[in-house]
């Protein structure tokens, strides 16, 4: 069993030999796992890329549907988010308890936000019978494969949403957590650790912004 | 030696295929003197070295920088012989001389149709002259699956794709028959679908020329119509002829028995029924096969050709 | 230790900062006639730019083992390996091995 | 006694290496029930709930593969239909893939061994490893409900459009598969972090047993390239749910496309595959040679250079698939530079034998065995390579032939060694060596027999996937099918004499082989916590010019808390 131990600190899982070593290596394997979420999203942006390729015209063409002002404040949204987080985990370096938790807070708010921002462009989309694939409806686009480039925006945006969903609830954990006092300078990799999902989160998104809302 | 090589690959009868045989037996020989001088050296190393008691110790050697640097510059030699051999074969495979005889090719579950510059539209054999470049212009059906056209004798191989055209040529050097293949799986009738090519010599071939030519679809009579459609729109690849079951029910004695179908309900097979599950074959489904005749047919095929069906499956009684 | 450095306030906030007006700067570009090719290079190179800001900064990694660096450089290689190749066949189909 | 040592000048303590342990404590009965094994984060038993359920797994796999076999035994139709056929075959290759062989040797030996080897307590995130085994257990589920719902007919390679079109459960198939994917994702990520953080006082990265080295190289592919297969699957599922068109031709995609995602993952997945298989044989020609291994480096090094160009070749499965000419011919060109780092490796394992002591136990029978097998699978991996040739062979039994030689007769063969290696640290009993080696010898010729006439008959033209086929492949079916029967009683001797061993077999001692790796310098069965002390390295891994009577371990004075409780360790200050 990972049982604590108790001899100097709490938090020190049995197998590690001391606190860094610990902490370093949850850091490595957070980073190993970022990794894999790059690759994950990768594949989409390979499809993106190689169908832009392809069809140069249907991009520029179907990007007039996007809002850029949406997607620009949602923009300015995350890196607002990715503030209020590293703040969150510099409340916990700092012992300010109090802190922690409302900075998570704000993290929170502004990641439904960005939430309700993106349920808005699909309801519009979806009002227009902008819809993925092979339920495409939509006859504002000329070009046959109209459909092929909504349904890649529908999955690198819906897959980039579910992941600031699963943020949101991984956040809502560390404020429960927080309330009881869990974390401290001593130890709050989880804080930390979330805190790295969500800035490769915001990573995604700005890389996101530009090549669907800002193509002519 | 002939033997050997006449072992491993079927005989060579398109200009190209000697080239490939060539590297192929070149791999084989050097893979083989490397697979015999691994055993040997396994077998004289266990024979040799074999501890003598359980207090051996053995010489401290941990790299030897000549040894390591030859077996990385031979095999990179020889990987790189391969390599420029199999790319200049390659090149050879895939740029058909300027005046080539074009055939259309057609794949569709389970079958092919070929179409000559001529207009002849042959099913499931392809005919062509012998000594001469053939060039396949090759699609599959459009909503149908990935085949793959596979002459082995030619060393030819190609897939096809729904989508879009892709290319492949061959020139025959020997008439005969030859056998082709479907490669690429594409369901139950993917082991179905190979037929032959007819080489023939030039005069040969323009005979049968001229005798397909002068063949008119529309006074054939039903039955015949629909024996040649049989074969032509890959009917044959799901349905026997001969009782046994294959990805649909068979034909023989189909026409007024009495089916069974999913949803619970009976019919007889009259021509009204038969009719009606070619053009609509998702509505009714027999038990025991899945869902998954085409649906295309009721708008490829006219109302004759329908009747030439339902003919030809009539007389198999 | 090192991995537990607290990132000043300043760098925050001068962080976001940058990025805001990074954003603000992308989407001014968009409306600037940049001709074909180089809008997309302009953007992916602002992108690529504010993405370092997030992972020096918020991320740690300008004050942390240099071997996480070196973990998310050789993912985005990997990736370009993914997108570079693919291309080799995507954008090549229709010249036939004669031409080169 | 020169122990060299990590802690400077100071003075060490040094437990001396006791080859007869055999404590009446250790991990198998530090806790018993059912609930201690489901919920253990003991990397050792979760290395042996892997090594049960990829048993399981393969004995499905292996028995559908009989029953290939047999349909194949005349050209008619014999037991069963074309649809069936198209269904086992698909569940052969990926129960075969997925479930038996990506798992085998990570997830089963390499969780047992990869801790011990390092001299670690545990892997770095105990929980992580047991959600993995789960994971890979849900995943698992999900495959078999799809069996229960409507078989996949696809092939394991679910190419569209044809898997957008069947009527089989393709969405719960390949969302198990989606699902394992993680598990093995989390496997790699905790070994990363385990060899790069974990590693004992005195292990540096040159003293390493090379399977660690192996593992390494593995996990990295893991890490790498399994999320491209979560997101090529999870667009399949979405093109057959909502119709995305991207990889579907009727809705504007392109098949082609799908293909390069999927070998994307699935190439450098072949080399998950054989990779973890080189480090087990590096350790069995070392030992069993009793003799250090001739070019570490080379060895080492040679498994991450598999892996990064490996990951470069993908496309040398897409020759004829329509892909252009010029990736076609950069494609064939990268694959066969694959060759010259697994060639360095075999010649590195002969000139290890060359001088040695050779002692052709079981496990070492294994490893020529694998050494022969592999390398006609590995050379007839570069005649597929080469493209001219690649176009006759081509989805014929030629590649079937070459898969199962390198993935049989190189995997399984080096698994089967490492099993026989590591069942006394695992159960603490012997094996039967008469058994052992006669079933070897079984399994050796009826593999060849099953699979070189396919090598025969698919250069001759005979297609893959094939129910039933024209006449003149007879002989060589008949030949194959036979072959298979054999290769099943193999096994079946195997499987009695193994579990005869666990319950009647002789007790093991620590290190019954004389090896010089941690994982040996500890009792068998290991303790709880593998170690009862923080080993401090004095020894190489393969310093095999030492009598192994000079062996000792150091123990770290950072060896904060820990209890030395069960056995007493024998101790002597040592000056450093
Ligand atoms: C464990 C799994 C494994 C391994 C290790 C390999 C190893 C290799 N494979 Fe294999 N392969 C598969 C599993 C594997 N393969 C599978 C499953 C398929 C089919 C998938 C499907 O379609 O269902 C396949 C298919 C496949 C194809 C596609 C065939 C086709 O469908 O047309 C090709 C083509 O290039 C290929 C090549 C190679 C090469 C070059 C290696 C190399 O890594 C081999 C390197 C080894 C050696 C070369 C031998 C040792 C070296 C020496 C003794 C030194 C001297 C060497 C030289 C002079 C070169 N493989
Ligand atoms: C690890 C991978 C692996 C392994 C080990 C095997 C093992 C075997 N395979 Fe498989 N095979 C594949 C992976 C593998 N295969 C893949 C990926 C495909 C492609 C699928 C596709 O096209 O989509 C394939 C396809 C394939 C085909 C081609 C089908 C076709 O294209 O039509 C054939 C035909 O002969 C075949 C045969 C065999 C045989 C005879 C074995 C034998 O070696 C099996 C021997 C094993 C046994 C006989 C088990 C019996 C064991 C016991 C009785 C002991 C009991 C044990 C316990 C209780 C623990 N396999
Ligand atoms: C992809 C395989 C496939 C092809 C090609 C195919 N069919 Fe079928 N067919 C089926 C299946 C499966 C069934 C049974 C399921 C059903 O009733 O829908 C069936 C049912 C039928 C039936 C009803 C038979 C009965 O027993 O009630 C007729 C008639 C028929 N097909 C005619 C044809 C004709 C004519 C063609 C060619 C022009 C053709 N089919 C091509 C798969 C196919
Ligand atoms: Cu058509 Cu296989
Ligand atoms: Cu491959």
């Amino acid at each position: 069993m990972a049982e604590a131990h108790s001899v100097d600190n709490p938090r020190l899982l049995h197998h590690f030999r001391n606190a860094d070593q610990q902490f370093s290596s949850s850091k490595l394997g957070m980073w190993l796992f970022l990794f894999t979420e790059i690759m994950f999203f990768g594949g989409l942006f390979v499809a993106y890329i190689i169908y832009r390729a392809w069809n140069p015209e249907l991009f520029t063409m179907a990007a007039t549907q996007l809002d850029t002002m949406l997607g620009a404040v949602n923009t300015v949204v995350l890196i607002g988010s990715s503030l209020t987080i590293a703040l969150a985990i510099r409340a916990a370096q700092t012992d300010k308890q109090k802190m922690i938790v409302n900075y998570l807070l704000l993290t929170i708010f502004l990641a439904s936000v960005f939430l309700v921002i993106k349920y808005f462009e699909y309801t519009h989309k979806f009002d227009m019978g902008i819809f993925p694939g092979a339920y495409y409806t939509f006859d504002g686009i000329d070009h046959p494969k109209a459909n092929v480039f909504f349904s890649i925006y529908y999955m690198m945006t819906g897959l980039h949403g579910l992941h600031v969903i699963i943020g949101i609830g991984l956040m809502i954990w560390l404020v429960i957590r927080a309330k009881i006092g869990d974390y401290s300078s001593q130890w709050y990799t989880p804080v930390e650790m979330c805190g790295l999902y969500w800035h490769i989160v915001d990573i995604i998104w700005i890389f996101l912004f530009p090549l669907m809302y800002l193509i002519e | 030696m002939e033997y050997v090589t006449n072992f491993f690959l079927p005989s060579a009868e398109s200009t190209y295929a000697a080239n490939v045989d060539a590297l192929f037996h070149f791999i084989n020989i050097v893979s083989l003197i490397l697979l015999v001088g691994i055993t040997i050296a396994i077998v004289y190393f266990s024979i040799k070295y074999r501890r003598k008691s359980q207090e051996d110790t053995t010489p401290l050697i941990t790299h030897n920088t000549t040894l390591e640097v030859t077996w990385t510059v031979i095999p990179l030699i020889l990987i790189l012989i391969v390599f420029g051999w199999g790319f200049n074969d390659y090149v050879e495979m895939r740029t058909p001389p300027a005046d080539s005889y074009e055939v259309y090719v057609e794949s569709f579950s389970f079958g092919w149709n070929f179409e000559h510059p001529n207009g002849i539209v042959e099913s499931n054999n392809l005919t062509v002259p012998v000594a001469t470049p053939v060039r396949l212009i090759m699609r599959s059906r459009d909503g149908d699956v990935l085949h793959s056209f596979f002459v082995p004798q030619f060393r030819l191989k190609q897939d096809l794709m729904p989508n879009r055209y892709t290319y492949a040529w061959f020139e025959a050097i020997r008439p005969g028959e030859f056998v082709y293949f479907c490669t690429e799986y594409c369901g139950g009738g993917h082991s179905m679908m190979n037929g032959i090519v007819h080489v023939m010599d030039q005069d040969e071939f323009d005979a049968w020329t001229e005798d397909e030519l002068g063949r008119d679809l529309d006074a054939l009579p039903l039955a015949e119509l629909g024996q040649l459609l049989y074969t032509r729109e890959g009917c044959q690849g799901c349905h026997s002829t001969d009782g046994s079951s294959r990805v649909g029910p068979t034909f023989a004695g189909l026409y007024m028995a009495e089916r069974e179908f999913t949803d619970g309900s009976t019919r007889i097979a009259d021509e009204d029924y038969l009719i009606e599950s070619i053009v609509n074959p998702r509505d009714l489904v027999n038990v025991g096969y899945p869902n998954n005749m085409p649906t295309f047919y009721g708008e490829t095929l006219s109302e004759r050709e329908l009747m030439g069906l339902v003919e030809f499956i009539k007389e198999l009684q | 230790m090192s991995a537990h450095h607290i990132i000043p306030m300043k760098t925050l906030i001068s962080t976001t900062v940058a990025l805001v007006v990074l954003t603000i700067v992308t989407v001014a570009v968009f409306y600037l006639p940049i001709p074909a090719p180089f809008d997309v290079v302009v953007a992916i190179l602002l992108a690529s730019f504010k993405a370092t800001l997030v992972g020096m900064f918020f991320m740690g990694l300008y004050y942390d083992e240099k071997f996480n660096t070196v973990v998310l450089i050789f993912s985005f290689l990997f990736f370009l390996v993914f997108v570079g190749i693919t291309l080799l066949d995507t954008m090549f189909r229709d010249t036939g091995i004669s031409v080169w | 006694m020169s122990a060299s040592s990590t802690t400077n000048g100071k003075t060490l303590k040094v437990r001396y290496f006791d080859i007869e342990e055999n404590p009446t404590e250790h991990y198998l009965n530090a806790e018993t029930g059912l609930k201690s094994w489901l919920f253990t984060v003991d990397h050792k038993r979760i290395g042996l709930m892997y090594l049960a359920s990829i048993a399981l797994f393969f004995f499905v796999g292996g028995v559908l593969a009989l029953v290939l076999r047999t349909e194949l035994f005349t050209p008619a139709e014999n037991l069963m239909t074309a649809e069936t056929y198209n269904r086992i075959f698909t569940i052969h290759g990926a129960v075969m893939v997925f479930l038996f062989i990506i798992p085998s040797i990570p997830a089963a030996l390499g969780n047992f061994l990869l801790p011990m080897m390092l001299g670690a307590k545990d892997v770095a995130f105990p929980r992580l490893n047991l959600a993995s085994f789960w994971i890979y257990s849900i995943g698992a589920l999900f495959t078999l409900a799809s069996l229960a719902v409507n078989p996949i007919d696809t092939g394991w390679t679910f190419y569209t459009p044809y898997s957008v079109q069947t009527g089989s459960a393709v969405i719960l198939m390949t969302l198990g598969v989606f699902i394992m994917g993680f598990s093995s994702i989390l496997t790699g990520m905790n070994f990363i972090v385990t060899i790069h953080k974990m590693r004992a006082p005195g292990m540096t990265w040159g003293r390493m047993p090379l399977f660690l080295w192996a593992m390494y190289a593995t996990s990295i592919i893991q890490v790498l390239a399994t999320p491209v297969l979560a997101i090529t699957l999870a667009l399949l599922i979405m093109e057959r749910t909502l119709g995305i068109g991207i990889f579907d031709p009727a809705l504007g995609g392109d098949p082609v496309l799908y293909q390069h995602f999927f070998w994307f993952y699935s190439h450098p997945a072949v080399y998950i595959m054989i990779v973890p298989a080189f480090g087990v044989i590096s350790e069995l020609i070392a030992t069993f040679s009793r003799k250090t291994i001739f070019g570490y480096w080379a060895i080492a090094m040679s498994s991450l250079a598999i892996a990064f160009i490996g990951s470069l070749v993908w496309g040398h499965h897409m020759f004829v698939s329509g892909q252009s000419e010029l990736s076609t011919v950069v494609f064939s060109f990268l694959t066969f530079f694959v060759g010259i780092p697994t060639g360095i490796k075999i010649f590195n394992w002969l000139a290890t034998m060359h001088k040695g002591s050779i002692d052709m136990k079981t496990p070492m029978l294994y490893a020529c065995i694998f050494l022969f097998l592999f390398t006609i699978g590995g050379v007839t991996g570069i005649m597929l390579g080469a493209i001219s040739v690649n176009v006759q062979l081509h989805d014929t039994y030629y590649v079937v032939a070459h898969f199962h030689y390198v993935m049989m007769g190189g995997t399984v063969m080096a698994f089967l060694g490492g099993l026989h290696y590591w069942w006394p640290k695992m159960t603490g009993k012997m094996y039967n060596e008469f058994w052992g080696k006669i079933s070897a010898v079984i399994i050796f010729i009826g593999f060849n027999l099953t699979f070189l006439p396919q090598f025969i008959m698919g250069s001759q033209g005979m297609p893959r996937r094939y129910y039933s086929y024209i006449e003149q492949f007879q002989t060589m079916h008949q030949l194959s099918t036979i072959g298979s029967y054999i290769l099943g009683v193999g096994f079946v001797i195997i499987a009695v004499y193994l579990a005869h061993s666990m319950f009647r077999g002789q007790k093991a001692p620590s290190n019954p082989w004389g090896a010089r790796t941690l994982d040996w310098m500890t009792s068998s069965p290991p303790a709880h916590h593998n170690f009862n002390y923080q080993p401090v390295l004095n020894n190489g891994a393969y310093d095999f010019h030492k009598p192994i009577a000079d062996f000792t371990l150091g123990i770290a004075e950072d060896d904060h808390g820990h209890e030395h409780k069960g056995e007493p360790v024998k101790q002597q200050e040592q000056n450093a």
